[in-house]
C-alpha cells in the first residue's frame, strides 16, 4: 500500500482544529489519531482499573488489554515472546534502567562503546558511570554524516562491555547498520543496544534480524500517548538482571528483612502501570500495521529524495546528513549560512558574525507565522553539534501525514525567511 | 468485558473445583517423599505444597497442604488425583491450557495464576 | 459543600457504561471524570507536541499547559514554587528517586527508618540500600493499627539519616501525624520523606504546615491518568541532589566529556514529558478542588462511620484498622474468619485449616458477581500482612462517588458470601 | 493558543529589537574588565559573554559579544544601553517581567528564555 498522507490526515483531530499547520516536528513527537485518542478515552469509560492483582471483572478486563498489549509489541518487533518486552515511560527511562542494572557489574576501566551522533538520552545515562571509573568511547562518524564502522570496529576491544547505538540519528538522518553492529559486538562478547527511538516508529524493525540484545523505544514518537514505552531484551539477560525501581508488582515475596523479585517482565515495572498508554500503543501498532512499515519506510524516502531535489533552490543552505537515501531516514537538519559554535576570542575579533547566518529560531520563528512547525536547537545531541561544526540546526522530520506539497511550502518560505532576515 | 471473567456459577465444573476445594483429596505429607516444594502466588499468598514419592520415573503416592482461595485449593487437589500413578514424564507433558481444560471453568488472567499455581509448583518439583 | 456521590458519579463515564458496578477499589486506582479525560483527549486534539524546545505556537502552549500544572500542583500542596515539584510516573518512581539519589551520600551502618506499615514501594527502594550495609528499622504499630510514636522516637537516632513513612495506610487506612513524625526528623537532622499515595487524594494535604522534606503521590488515585505521579521537594534539598535518570531536558551542556544539569525541577524529568499526564492532573486538581478537600475527607469520614456501624451484622468478620474515625481514612480491611499464613507443620497437623474462613479471593469473586469490585490480596505490604498475622484481606476502600447504600449492598452481599461459602 | 507566542510581526517593538541584533550596540570587550561572564541557554545553544567596568557600585561600562537568535542577542544588546551608567544595585533590581515588558514583544515560554539569557547572565555577574 502506498502511503495516501491527505487520506491519512482526516484520521488526526488535530489537523481538523488546525487547518493550516504543516507538522514537521515529528522526531520530537507525533500526533495522535482518532483511533488512539478512543482507545484511551475508551479505557476510561469502560474497563479502567488495577491490572495484575484484582479479581474483579473490569480488572481482569484491563488486565487482558495490558498483557495484550505487550503481545501485540512482541510480535511488532519480531521478539520471541511477550516476556521480553517490558513497558517503562519513554527510551530514555529504558537506556537508564540498563545503565543502571548493567552497570552494577561494571569494574573501574570497563569500556563502553558509543557513537558519535547519539541522544543526550544515550550519553548522560553512561556518563553516569564515570564516576565509577568506567570509560566512555565514541565511534566517529564520517565526513558524509555516516558511522565509521571500522572505527567502532577498531573501538571494540577486551574490555568494551557494552555497546549502545542509534539505529536512525534524529539530527542527521543516519540510518547505522544496527544488524552488522550487533554482530561485531556478539563475536567481541559485548552487550549490543539499540536506541530504536527513531527507526521503530519509521521502517520495519525486527529484533530476531537485528539479534541485538537490547532495544528501546518511546510510543509518543509513533502515535502513541507519551508515558509508555518499551524495552526490548533477550529472556535470559533479562532473568540475571537486577531489578531498577523496587515497589509494588515487581516483588515475589517480601518481608522486613528480605524481599525476592517477580518473573521478567514484571520484575522491571515497579508500581502502578501506565495501563492506558499501553492500550494506546497497541492501537498506535494497530493504526500503523494497517498502513505497514514497509510503505511507511518508502514515503519517508520519497520525501527525503524530494528534498534533496528541491532543496537547493534556498541560497546558503546547509544540510547535514547523508545524500544517499538507502542510508537516510526522514530527519532533515538544516541551516542558512555557518551557524557556527560560539567561541568568545573569534567572535570579539569578527566584531559581529550574524551577518551571514539566520539563527535556526529565527528561521523557525518565521515558519512558525505560516503555521509551519519546525524544530530548532541542538536536538537534545549537544556533543554531534560541535562535532558537525554549528551550535544548532533547524530540523524538519516528517510523517505519514506530510506530503511533498508540504515540503515545497516549507521551502517557500524558508527562501522568504533567507530574504528577509539574511543579510 | 462480561466474559470469561471469573463468574463462579457460570460454570458446570465450578462444583466439582468448590468440592475439592472443601474436601481436599491427597491432603497431608508424603512420608519420606523423594520429592517435594512449596510455592506461593504472590498475587495473593496462596500456598501449595507438595510432597511426592516417585520411583523409576512413576509418582507413586502425592499429597499436598495448602492455603489459599478455593481455585487455588481445589485445583491442587485435582492435580495430585490426575498425576497419581502417571510417570514423571507424563506429569511433565500437561500443559497449562491442558490443565485449565480439566478444570473446566473460565478464568480472567488473574485468576488464572491461581488456578495454575499447582501445576507449576509441581513441573519445577520434578524437573 | 457536601460530597453528592448520586451526582457526581454522573460525571464519570464508566459509570453510565456499567450502571451496577459499585466500584470500591480506590485505593488501587480511581475512576476518572469526563473533563479529566477530555482534557486529555482536547490536549491530543489542539496542542499536542514537544515542550520546552519548540519554537511555534502548538509547543508555546502546550509548554504553558505543563507548566501550568506544575504551578497548580504546588498550590494545591502547598509549596512555595513550583520548582519544587518534580513530575514523575508515579509514588513509586519517586520514592526510588530518593532511594538512588540520596542512597549515593549514605555510608555503611546509617539508618533508614519506615514503619511496619509501608506499601511496597516505601519498602524495596530502601531494601535495595542494604548491599552497601544500610541498616533499615521498623518503627512498630500498636495493637489498635497506629503507629508507636514512641517506638519511632526511640528508633531515630544519630545514624538515621532518612525516615520514610506513610500518611495513610492504604491496609489498615491508619492516618499518621505526619507532622509530628517530620518534626521529630528535623530535630534529630534526619531527612523526612513522606508517602502520600493515600492521603492526598483524600484529605487537605499542606507541606508548608507539614514542613516534611518530600512527599510523594499518585496521579491515578485521585481522578487523573496513570502515569503521571508527583515528587515534591524542598527546593534547597532538590537542588543539591544528583540526577536520577540521564537523558534529554535535563542538562545543561554536554559535550563528549562531560555534562552538566539543568536547574529543578527539569534536572529530574529526563525524556519527553508526559504532557498529557500533567494535563489530566491539572483537571483532576480542578474537580477536587470544586468539591473541596475538607469534604472530601468529611465524606470519607462518614463512609468509615457508617461501615463501623454496619460491620458487625457480619458474622465472623476480623476487621484491620483503628475505630477511631479520627486517625482513620476510608480504607477497610477485613477478613471472614481467620486467614492465617501459611505454616506447613501446623498446616499438616490441622488437616484442613480452611474450614473456619473464606480466603478473601473468594470473598472478592463472590463480591463480583453482583459487581462490588473490592481488593483482595496482600495490598502490596507483604511485611505488614505478617505482622498483623494473616496471609492476606479483602479491602473496601470508597471516595466521592461511593455512597452508604453502595456500602449497604456490599455488606448484604458480604452475609450472603459468609453463608454460601463459609463451613 | 494562538495568542502570545512568537508571532513576531504582532509587535511593534520588534522592529527594534531586530534594529539592535542587525546593529548590536556595545559589542565587544571591555578592557581590563572588573567582571565577566560567559552564558548559555541550553535551549539553543544562545551564548552572551558580558564584561563590565564597576568602580564605586557604578557600571561604568559594560559590553557584549554573543551568538544566537535575533531575541537573545537583541535582548543583550537592549540591556547594555540599559544597564549602562546605573548602579549595581539599580541593574539587580530590574525583574524579568520589567525588562520583557521593556523588549515590548510577546513571547511565549520556550522563546521566552531567550529573551532573558542576558539579564540573568548580567545578574549572575554582579552579585
Ligand atoms: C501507601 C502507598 N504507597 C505507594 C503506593 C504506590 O503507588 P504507585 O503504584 O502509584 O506508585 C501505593 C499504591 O499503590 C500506596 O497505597
Ligand atoms: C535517537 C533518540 N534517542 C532517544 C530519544 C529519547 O526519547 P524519549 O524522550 O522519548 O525518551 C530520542 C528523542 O527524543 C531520540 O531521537
Amino acid at each position: 500500500m502506498r502511503v495516501n498522507p491527505e487520506k491519512l490526515k482526516k484520521d488526526f483531530p488535530i489537523f481538523s482544529n488546525n487547518p493550516d499547520l504543516v507538522y514537521l516536528d515529528n522526531a520530537a513527537t507525533t500526533q495522535k489519531p482518532s483511533s488512539v485518542i478512543h482507545a484511551v478515552s475508551d479505557y476510561y469509560s469502560t474497563v479502567n482499573s488495577n491490572v495484575h492483582r484484582g479479581v474483579y471483572k473490569i480488572s481482569e478486563a484491563a488486565t487482558e488489554m495490558y498483557e495484550g498489549s505487550r503481545k501485540k509489541v512482541s510480535e511488532f518487533i519480531g521478539a520471541r515472546d511477550p516476556s521480553e518486552i517490558v513497558f517503562l515511560r519513554n527510551t530514555t527511562e529504558a537506556i537508564n534502567l540498563l545503565s543502571y542494572t548493567l552497570g552494577r557489574r561494571l569494574k573501574k576501566g570497563d569500556e563502553i562503546l558509543l557513537t558519535e551522533m547519539e541522544h543526550h538520552s544515550n550519553l548522560i545515562p553512561w556518563y553516569f558511570l564515570r564516576d565509577a571509573g568506567i570509560v566512555i568511547r565514541f565511534a566517529r562518524i564520517k565526513d558524509d554524516f555516516t558511522l565509521d564502522y571500522d572505527d567502532f570496529q577498531n573501538k571494540l576491544n577486551a574490555k568494551t562491555a557494552i555497546a549502545s547505538f542509534t539505529e536512525t540519528s534524529n539530527v542527521l538522518g543516519s540510518i547505522n547498520d544496527v544488524r552488522n553492529l550487533s554482530s561485531m559486538c556478539r563475536d567481541n562478547g559485548t552487550i549490543s543496544i539499540v536506541d530504536g527511538a527513531q527507526s521503530v516508529p519509521h521502517m520495519p524493525v525486527d529484533v530476531s534480524k537485528i539479534a541485538c540484545d537490547y532495544l528501546a523505544f518511546s510510543g509518543h514518537k509513533m502515535l502513541a500517548p507519551a508515558g509508555i514505552g518499551v524495552l526490548y531484551g533477550r529472556k535470559e539477560l533479562l532473568d540475571e538482571m537486577h531489578p531498577f525501581l523496587g515497589g509494588g508488582e515487581m516483588i515475589g515475596e517480601v518481608g522486613y528483612n528480605n524481599a525476592t523479585w517477580a518473573d521478567v517482565p514484571w520484575k522491571f515495572e515497579a508500581g502502578t502501570q501506565n495501563v492506558e498508554g499501553a492500550v494506546g500503543l497497541s492501537a498506535a501498532i494497530d493504526y500503523l500495521k494497517a498502513i505497514g512499515m514497509d510503505s511507511i519506510r518508502s514515503h519517508e524516502r520519497s520525501m527525503i529524495e524530494h528534498i534533496f531535489e528541491v532543496m537547493n533552490s534556498v541560497e546558503d543552505l546547509r544540510q547535514f546528513g547523508p545524500l544517499d537515501s538507502d542510508k537516510r531516514g526522514g530527519v532533515f537538519s538544516f541551516n542558512i549560512g555557518d551557524v557556527k559554535p560560539f567561541d568568545i576570542l573569534n567572535q570579539a575579533a569578527t566584531k559581529f558574525a550574524i551577518s551571514h547566518s539566520i539563527h535556526p529560531h529565527d528561521v523557525a520563528a518565521f515558519l512558525d507565522r505560516s503555521n509551519i512547525a519546525v524544530r530548532s536547537g541542538h536536538h537534545c545531541a549537544m556533543p554531534l553539534m560541535g562535532r558537525i561544526g554549528v551550535s544548532s540546526t533547524a530540523r524538519v522530520s516528517p510523517y505519514i501525514y506530510n506530503d511533498a506539497a508540504e515540503l515545497d511550502l516549507f521551502f517557500d518560505e524558508l527562501s522568504k525567511c533567507r530574504k528577509e532576515l539574511g543579510r | 468485558m462480561q466474559e470469561g471473567t471469573g463468574k463462579m456459577n457460570d460454570d458446570v465444573n465450578i462444583e466439582v473445583l468448590l468440592d475439592h476445594y472443601r474436601s481436599p483429596r491427597n491432603y497431608g505429607s508424603v512420608e519420606n517423599p523423594t520429592a517435594q516444594i512449596t510455592e506461593h502466588n504472590p498475587l495473593c499468598g496462596d500456598t501449595v505444597h507438595f510432597s511426592l514419592k516417585i520411583e523409576n520415573g512413576k509418582i507413586l503416592d502425592i499429597k499436598f497442604v495448602g492455603q489459599g482461595c478455593s481455585i487455588s485449593q481445589g485445583a491442587a487437589s485435582i492435580l495430585t488425583e490426575l498425576v497419581k500413578g502417571k510417570t514423571v514424564g507424563e506429569a511433565k507433558a500437561i500443559r497449562e491450557e491442558d490443565f485449565l481444560k480439566i478444570l473446566g471453568i473460565r478464568l480472567g488472567p488473574n485468576r488464572e495464576k491461581c488456578a495454575l499455581l499447582s501445576l507449576n509448583a509441581l513441573k519445577k518439583c520434578i524437573i
